[in-house]
């Protein structure tokens, strides 16, 4: 019944003993520790966008619940082909907030190189293909990972991320389509944040859910409060089991609201009321998840405070460190075309290494993604 | 005439064409109530109503193939792909729908609309926020593909577009958007033809051909040159489908000498056809190698944008290689 | 329900009083003898590729119900995006087999001027746009032209028909995604003739029927009996009624088999086996209307016949007309390509006229499409 | 050595590196087992079975976005597009994933992979089952393009392409598919290496450069045009991107005389490049026009087939153009 809204974490906090997921104390506090850190990640990206440091900042502000509580059911070794809205995931596994930053400064120690804008993030190593700009596109990849998977029976799963808008996409469509049929361990998780940068859902689809749309794929789909970490959770972790064991893909859908603009270049007071901003301001997913926390004793208003400061502190340490890193070599703007230089761009760097790196142009900075 | 921005002429000339004909519809995504991520589509949608500002789900393939449907039942939409990097999922609507229709019908159907589509880098936006894919859309028979550099032109040929029969791709220079201002004329009958050069600044030396952005940096070039005592003509295509050889050759049998200057990716770009051309058709005349001015054959990168794009200096570099070229 | 399966007529031809769509005498001969028309007509087709008179041919065997009964559902100036396997609604929408065959024959009368490959039509006059090849790019079309009908508010509808291997294209997703978000009046009609060329329908969807995608983009969906002209019929003009009274798109899927080849390329006996093809061949459409047509009084066995021999007397009289008009002219060729002849195409034309016509190259006629 | 037709070698080009590596998988649209409309998978179902062998549903945007996510994930993937003009509903992951994996990566992930398909003229298709789209991926950095005329370059090509970490686009000329026979080295190591052309015949008068079918066109041309006494070189480029500029400016460096032959309409096609690359580097030994014979910059039409792709005579008529031209 994807019509259902899947929830545990009452708005107080409170939860039913039978609806607990079986999730350790550390656990918890971990989730809740990568909530307060992405937060204050695309706090600060927000702020060196704001102060000109960075050309462009895209932030999660109110889906903290969402992605990362989803990305926690998978194993470490499990894939995650994302969109650019789900920072905390590199978070969650292991990345550090410098090396994200450095991404944003597309600096010398980017992973990227510098080649990409701030948030398309890659992160082999923990387990993170690389993200781009073009809405779905990592969708259809996800299948592919995952029936690659299926081929090679590594026991692993792939987890997607996107949005309500790339449900209208090609790439959802082939997607899910081709994993129907091929039944690799594949979760599609939806971040349903309501908006497509200007474009509410109801101009999205008329579709009453994004979850109902599973069923013209021949697979479940669930629609889950995507404000409650725990309800999050334990939905993919039930799809997640559900994959590893042979039985097939799932769709989920995450039902949030996105609290901040769609990026340092958007202004939602153009498109949308600030009554409803607010109204799903009181729905924070941190503030819900601490309630829950509180009450449950495994934190206290310090200890909440402490975290939240330690955070705010490990944030501007990185800013701090990446900015100051130089830019990426002009000779590396040629490398990774293809495996091996071929001469045409052989010919091409000579061609600027001669100029002497004196021929640059002025960019302004200010534009809209 | 009125002084505005490149974006102003936009949203001119499209307002103009929606007042002047009720078959005008524009669609594409965040363009209603945002009025265009840009602002192209500022208040139309409170002037036009929602039966002919539509904002679409995200999908380019659906704004064009919708399009092309509406274009069969007697409208003339004007969709917009947000960025020109997105334009790739509406490919197959454009290439094997849009460019074939009237062909491939023998003539009965044809679908007149105007794909509009800002382009090109400068902004830093990245891979997908910068490239100039005006090749693969004149390697289409069918297409009509225009790239205005001016305000004026802009809002001209804008018009001239909404108004032809012909399948448009109107790749509009978001670098200078905003930072390009000109006089335009307010006469709503004022058009620019399709297919026309225009020489935007005469020169005895050295042909340069260029369009879109990058004119003004063939300008910025040009006056180095000057100081240097070369003159420079300088040429902007304005339309690149179907291209006016008859200003290119005459230009280039006067000055003997050509750099084609282009954003775009260098191999199978629209320089190369140009430059294709006058080696087919007026080698005879030339007197040095016909130089390429163009972005590199690379992903359009990040923090190197600024030395990814052409240069002024750049493109000095090549005035000067070929008026000082010796065979 | 998209599970049950509408169906009127049964097999013996007996059909339930409250059942019967009102359809005149008339009306029911009328569909009966397009029907008939329609699989004449691509016999014919058929033994003119096999005699090597044209170079490809595609025919509807066994969909005839599917695609006639449907279209008969909607006005003359309602409007058909369809693909290259709905040969009878030309002929239903009054175009003569003759011209159809000029198509064919891609001779100097083919409305299309010689330009497309077989069976790829366009009859304006008949409410018809043009065919093209690529799978499903007429559905999103379609939803194009509802919309505009919805905008100019013409009171008509369209109806876009395809297969079932459509139903996986970007264009079906876009076109029903769009659809359902406009309310457009459009009836999206898919043929589920069970194959794409050799790949069965559950190697192309997971999905429990394509009418169950309908929930996906908020419209109703209906499983049809494909074989039965009446149910056919009855769905269609029910959804032709909601969606010019404004109540928006529907989706229709007519479960039939292709009982013949893909195309004059194809050979069925390499992947799907005989006895299927046996099943099918018993439920042929046009033998289960007729079977109501006896059982009705509206056709005695020889009113049968000779509606048959009519039938394919005018197929033959319109191949022998067909056969001998020239082919197009070589300057036609520059034509069409812009409303008018840009000066690259003159040159090119000046060019080709210069060789006199001599330099042609062999082609090859047979190959799979 | 064994004789075999273009066909032939691409089947057991496929097969040989199947059973070298398990990585290897072929997808796409009716090539499990129905052995695909061509044939080219033929057997190859029945010996490798579903994993490796999959018939997808029709979408090709979907057959090459599951390959890039299978390549992602350390398979080597060889998706089949029935026929070229079928590739643009994939044309987004080609050119914007696809493409640009590596690069945007930072080098962290690649995609390895050979995108086959049919291509061309000459089967009496039309508009949707001959044309030549080659250009448009050979203006895409990061992909390479492979054209092959010879059995033995089909396999020699398609083993080297499988085997290389960079995605390829692999155009089968499907004119000559069956027509074309020759022999081919049995060595399952035999390869043929990516980006460098080959001298098809040696002449000393004029260059022709060409690729794919239209090689065996040319051929027949310059057996014309020595009957005429004019001694034609021919260059088969077989890689398009990265091209081999070296063999081809060395040739007409010696001939000052060159003509490009291709199937593809003209405007922004390879040919234009190949045009601009000597109007670039070479035009100082060009004694002649640089001539290009390509299809006509209309779509492909059905009836008039015949005329519409260049022939033998039509590329002759290129030959002695430059062969007798006086500045
Ligand atoms: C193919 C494509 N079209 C348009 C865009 C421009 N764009 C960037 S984000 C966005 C909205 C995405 O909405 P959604 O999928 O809901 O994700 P969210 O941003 O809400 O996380 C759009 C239209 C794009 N990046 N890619
Ligand atoms: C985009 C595209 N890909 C592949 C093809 C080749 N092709 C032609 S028909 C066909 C199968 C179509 O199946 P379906 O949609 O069920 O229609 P049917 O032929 O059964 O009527 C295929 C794969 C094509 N025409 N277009
Ligand atoms: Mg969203
Ligand atoms: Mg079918």
């Amino acid at each position: 019944m994807p019509e259902q809204l899947l929830s545990v974490l009452g708005t107080d906090g409170a939860v039913k003993k039978k609806d607990r997921p079986e999730l350790s104390d550390q656990d918890l506090l971990l989730l809740h520790g990568t909530m307060v850190r992405t937060r204050k990640l695309d706090e600060r990206g927000m702020l060196l966008q704001r102060q000109g440091r960075i050309g462009f900042y895209l932030p999660a502000f109110g889906e903290e619940a969402a992605h990362i509580g989803s990305a926690f059911a998978a194993e470490q070794d499990d894939v995650i082909a994302q969109s650019y809205r789900q920072p905390g995931i590199a978070l969650l596994r292991g990345v550090s907030a410098e090396t994200m930053l450095d991404n944003c400064f597309g600096n010398a120690e980017d992973i990227v190189k510098g080649r990409q804008m701030p948030v398309h993030y890659s992160f082999k190593d923990a387990g993170m293909i690389s993200i781009s700009s073009p809405i779905g596109t990592q969708i259809v990849q996800g299948a592919g990972i995952a029936h690659a998977m299926k081929i090679k029976r590594d026991g692993r799963v792939c987890i997607t991320f996107f949005g309500d808008g790339a449900t209208s996409s090609n790439d959802f469509h082939c997607g899910l389509n081709f994993t129907g049929v091929s039944d690799a361990p594949c979760i599609f998780a939806c971040i349903n944040n309501q908006w497509a940068i200007s474009v509410p859902i109801a101009k999205q689809t008329a579709s009453r859910s994004m979850a109902s749309k599973a069923a013209a794929y021949g697979m479940p789909g669930y629609l889950v409060d995507g404000n409650d970490v725990l309800a999050v959770y334990e939905a993919t972790r039930q799809a997640v089991e559900r994959a590893r064991s042979g039985f097939g893909p799932t769709l989920l859908e995450f039902l949030t609201f996105r609290m901040g603009p769609h990026s340092s270049s958007d202004d939602p007071s153009r498109y949308r009321p600030a009554e409803l901003e607010s109204e799903w301001e009181a729905k924070d997913p941190i503030e819900r998840f601490e309630a829950f926390l509180l009450r449950e004793g495994l934190l206290d208003e310090d200890a909440v405070k402490a975290i939240h400061a330690e955070a705010e502190a490990e944030m501007s340490k990185a800013a701090k460190a990446s900015m100051v890193k130089p830019a990426p070599s002009i000779d590396s703007m040629f490398d990774d075309v293809y495996a091996e230089l071929p001469a045409h761009l052989a010919e091409q760097r000579e061609q600027l290494r001669s100029e002497g790196g004196d021929h640059a142009v002025d960019a302004d900075a200010a534009f809209p993604l | 005439m009125s002084e505005m921005t490149l974006l102003g002429a936009v949203t001119t000339a499209l307002r103009e064409e929606m007042e002047r004909d009720d078959n005008v519809v524009l669609l594409g995504e965040d363009i209603g109530v945002n009025g265009g991520v840009f602002r192209a589509t500022e208040g139309l949608h409170a002037q036009f109503g929602d039966d002919r500002v539509i904002d679409t789900p995200l999908a380019e393939s659906g704004i064009v193939g919708t399009a092309v449907g509406m274009a069969l039942h007697g409208l003339k939409p004007v969709p917009e792909i947000q960025f020109s990097d997105f334009i790739f999922p509406a490919f197959d609507q454009i290439v094997s729908e849009l460019a074939k229709m009237r062909y491939r019908s023998g003539g009965e159907f044809q679908c007149p609309m105007v794909i509009r589509t800002p382009y090109g880098g400068g902004i830093r936006g990245g891979h997908y926020h910068s490239q100039s894919p005006e090749a693969y859309f004149c390697h289409t028979p069918g297409l009509v593909v225009c790239t205005p550099s001016t305000p004026e032109d802009t809002k001209g040929l804008l018009k001239s577009c909404i108004r032809s029969d012909d399948p448009v791709l109107f790749f509009e220079p978001k670098r200078i958007y905003r930072t390009v201002k000109g006089e335009v004329p307010d006469d709503p009958d004022f058009t620019v033809p399709i297919g026309k050069a225009r020489v935007a600044r005469a020169g005895s030396d050295v042909t340069v051909i260029s369009w879109g952005a990058m004119v003004h940096t063939c300008t910025d070039a040009a006056n180095l040159a000057a100081e240097e005592g070369i003159d420079v003509e300088i040429i902007d295509a304005r339309t690149l489908l179907p291209l006016d050889e008859e200003t290119l050759l005459e230009s280039v049998k006067k000055t003997g000498k050509l750099v084609v200057a282009s954003e775009a990716t260098r191999f199978c770009g629209v320089a190369s056809e140009i430059s294709a051309i006058v080696a087919e058709k007026a080698i005879e005349y030339m007197e040095a190698p016909i130089v390429r001015i163009t972005g590199f054959d690379t992903p359009f990168p990040y923090a190197l944008e600024h030395v990814y794009m052409p240069s002024p200096q750049r493109v000095l570099q090549g005035i000067k290689k070929v008026a000082t070229f010796d065979f």
